[in-house]
């Protein structure tokens, strides 16, 4: 295949890539890293780990509660990262970013105060809330938790067989007794990219708040919380070229103040007696104890990075390799690429099936040729079962892949299929 | 922060507020009561306000606090009792600008008089919600009464 | 005062001054940094940092899920933060560790899988929580919000005047209606190091299950989960030259076992499916999402050099400087320190009240010589109630503490007192 | 990994028993039934143990999995059918060690026979689990099959 034409493609993509540091390593005996698993987590570029190790050697102290120079630069540095963010999103106001431990936690935090709320935000018995069966197990999980505890009811949208949200039964699914609809803006298995606005509008209709989980959706596409209609959005530190250890949960200022508090400790609170306390505004409120301080300031760095090459030319990026990628996949015999086959209706995450060979086989030989891909459920057994596969292997680009990097996972999928001795 | 800068911090003017604390206590008639913490620190005060018609008769308090809190209650409850809300709002305003504008704004001091002393508080984060703390009580509380008598 | 002389302070104490970069710093215009605040935090030696770079630089990867290389060695480096926290903590087993953002969540953690748990260990109308009024915010107000939310009743131990837990009504506080005993081990305001393992056998006595909080002992004396007779003990990264981001949770198996699971999500499953899931063992059952990787690798780097220099030669140098500070505040005329005056029962965090000056105001006159301390309630106002006082001036050392900084802070006390033309 | 290390992993008897599968299918009668699943990656096993006396009469499973898994299972099968639950511990005991050796125990052939073939497996943390999860499934549905004769 001829690379070197590919529309699209970051301009200085060497350049970004010697931003990486990781990706001068090689592994296998000496052979380089080809780092194909950014869906899962993505690399970090030197100025996030210089931001952080700055910070670390140089400002570290607590937040907020410290009088002190280094109180205050760290506390100075840390509230950045939240400007940074709510930049990054689009938020109408930086006290609507909550830092939360991951994705994963932002999203149990609506679930969990949303079974303790007062009023008509409480979910109880009789309420629905669903769901689809595209998620990552991190927005299904929770809401299995709530609705069980609480005798609500979970429901859910089907795929269709090319990939797509099964948008049939929309009035069924969201009709006068929904409280919650929640959905993935860009699915980690099979890469689909959801309309979200569309479905926020008809949620609304009806009165349901929106979460929308955007942990794939940050890394790749501009962030609008406003545009995209939802009432809640999360993504993870990690995946943003950000350290771990950060999730950040985005809320319309009414609905965040209305949520009685998920975790209690220091920092949230107004004033405490024995007896009973109050509560600090939003976005303390929902931040018990020492937050993630390097972890924002790290993330902060992450987003500006990010933001400086701009979000458009990350996801035209993505959708060139995307498609490259998607050809080229297609060239080896026995593969079956589950989700849409158009770059432009997905994100950069491909799940393919390989006949004859068990995904961690496959994952086993590509690693031993140093391509990195992920093997297994990814998080998302529903989908996958929805398929009729219990797992598969899945490659994921990211800002720094280049052509050549796909062509040594086509490659290696050639040598797999010889190694196993597939006709 | 360094030694000037602790200076410019404590002016006299400041340190003279916050031993007199003019108008300290708290005081009848009050068409609204306010309780404003800073969770940061714990510095709390109860602020009272009491309005006649257009004019802001009485602001009384009972605070807890820094020298940086106590004297800007004193400084605001001598600049804004016996002005009219309207009169006091750009005060107020201009107060809340210099604060908030990180030490780059450049305080009027014929808006603030005694106010300005509060420009070194302005440039640390870490204390100026030490000096809002009463402004924003009576901001509040001016809703309030407002809303009060809307009723 | 004469310094050199200090029996029970670290031998190399320059050595591990050096180990540690923002001691070099200068703050106030040139002024050596004298950092007295390290119970609100403390500072990080260049091994912690250097662990964290060399992990994001060349081994970053998401753990657990990954096949390849990079996955391997990155679950491999987690898992061994694990085994070193195990080891730090004298755990049974490393399956007890589980990890959190903070202290703050890994109590909340407890608190709210109590109000979910079925069978004997939910807490629920009737029963009886008891914490102390000695507690940091973050071990009170998840029990308020526990007791609140299901009916049960809080009470709590008081403090006696030297700032000793009361204990006088402890058949009372602990009866047969108890569930759960939760306490501090050190107090993050009086010092007060509290009889712990005598508390635990009497809630033991009665059925209750014993919280620790270990978050200002953990630091300071060596913790051993098994003697000190804790169900669970909990501390926070940040505190024992670990980074931010990361706490730990340690539970009796048998406990963990029975409690359910707490945030719902990736790697928390056994299987998944739309219509209900199942958990997976211990720790995993607890830890949804992606956890804090490059923390927990961090997290063990610092227990490792913690354990390297000793956690009984880190007490005594401690107590060392506690003494020596004790005995430097009160030749400052007007100066009151809250908790016991004897450095044998308290751990490293001293406050004081200076008569009339304000705390924030010592603190800030303080850090215009570079001693940073914190002022303020220290996330404790019930403690502070207790004394009458609403905030407190607060210094607390640490391992790489000197007599000299001790020196700097009384000189700076007076200094204070001048500044403010006390008499 | 590298390329000789991909090689020790597949190794022909691993990849002969993965595409025999020896013994594969549920069969009746069973004493005990168990249903094992790698959480990372969703690798299941359900097998079904049948004892007579002392004797693993037969074992047999259904299983999804890598040919890591699949092999252990089939290896597993043809090992332990047969023997008595006694002859059977120290093959188990020694496949576990070996597994969890971390590439570092040396294993002993005249016990493992076929199973040495795992050693390569053990090397790798990722591929631990496939190799051992019918093996765990064995271990667990022994206790309850012994459980059940107890009763
Ligand atoms: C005694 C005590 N408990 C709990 C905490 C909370 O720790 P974190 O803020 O890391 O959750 C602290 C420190 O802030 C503490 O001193
Ligand atoms: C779509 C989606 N949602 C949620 C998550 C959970 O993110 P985290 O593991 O950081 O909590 C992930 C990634 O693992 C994801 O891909």
């Amino acid at each position: 295949m001829t690379t070197t034409q590919l529309v699209g493609l970051l301009p200085e993509l060497e350049v970004i890539r010697a931003d990486f540091p990781i990706l001068e390593r090689t592994v296998a005996g000496g052979l380089p890293l080809v780092y194909l698993d950014s869906a899962n987590t993505s690399q970090k570029p030197q100025v996030v780990i210089d931001t952080m190790v700055d910070h670390l050697e140089r400002h570290n102290a607590n937040v907020a509660r410290a009088m002190h120079a280094l109180g205050a630069e760290s506390t100075e540095a840390f509230e950045g990262g939240r400007d940074r963010v709510a930049a990054f999103l689009n938020a109408p106001s930086r006290d609507e970013v909550i830092f939360t431990k991951n994705a994963s936690e932002a999203l149990n935090l609506v679930a969990n105060t949303l079974a303790w709320a007062q009023g008509p935000l409480r979910v109880g018995e009789g309420d629905v809330v669903v769901t689809t069966e595209m998620e990552h197990h991190s927005n299904i999980v929770p809401w299995q938790l709530l609705t069980e505890r609480t005798g609500a009811t979970l429901k859910w949208f089907g795929i269709t067989d090319d990939g797509h949200l099964d948008l049939a039964n929309i009035d069924e699914l969201i009709s006068e007794r929904t409280k919650v609809v929640t959905l993935t803006w860009v699915s980690n298995m099979l890469g689909t990219i959801n309309p979200v606005a569309e479905i926020a509008r008809r949620a609304h209709e009806v009165g349901a708040i929106v979460v929308l989980d955007a942990s794939q959706a940050a890394p790749q596409l501009p962030v609008d919380v406003v545009a995209c209609g939802a009432d809640v959005v999360v993504f993870t530190g990690h995946k943003v070229v950000g350290p771990t250890g950060i999730g950040v949960l985005w809320g319309r200022r009414e609905l965040l103040e209305q949520l009685p508090p998920f975790l209690g400790g220091g920092e949230m609170i107004e004033t405490v007696r024995m007896e009973g306390s109050t509560y600090a505004g939003i976005p303390h409120k929902f931040e018990a104890g020492t937050p993630p301080i390097v972890e924002a300031v790290g993330l902060g760095a992450a987003v500006d990075y990010l933001s400086h090459i701009g979000m458009d030319a990350i996801h035209r990026h993505e959708q060139a390799i995307t498609a490259y990628a998607l050809e080229g996949l297609q060239t080896v015999r026995g593969l079956t690429v589950l989700g849409p086959l158009d770059a432009a209706e997905r994100g950069g995450a491909i799940s393919f099936e390989l006949d004859g060979v068990h995904p961690h086989d496959v994952a086993q030989v590509l690693d031993s040729r140093g391509v990195a891909v992920r093997a297994g459920h990814h998080c998302a057994k529903p989908a996958h079962a929805r398929f009729g596969v219990q797992s598969s292997t899945r490659m994921s680009s990211y800002l720094y892949t280049t052509p050549a990097e796909i062509d040594a996972l086509v490659d290696g999928l050639e040598y797999t299929r010889s190694y196993f001795k597939l006709g | 922060m360094m030694s000037h800068e602790l200076d410019s911090l404590y002016q006299d003017i400041i340190l003279d507020h916050a031993k007199r604390r003019l108008n300290a206590g708290l005081r009848e008639p009050f068409e609204a009561e306010v309780h404003h913490v800073n969770p940061t620190c714990g510095d709390e005060v109860t602020l009272r306000l009491h309005l006649e018609g257009d004019v802001i008769r009485d602001i009384s308090y009972d605070n807890q606090g820094c020298s940086i809190s106590s004297a800007s209650a004193s400084v605001m409850t001598e600049l804004l009792i016996g002005k009219t809300v309207a009169e006091a709002k750009p005060i107020h305003d201009a107060f809340l600008e210099m604060m908030r504008g990180k030490g780059q704004v450049e305080p009027d001091e014929d808006v603030l008089e005694d106010a300005i002393a509060f420009a070194g508080a302005a440039k640390l984060t870490a204390r100026i919600k030490c000096a809002l703390l009463s402004w924003m009580a009576y901001q509040d509380a001016l809703v309030r009464a407002q809303e009060e008598s809307d009723v």
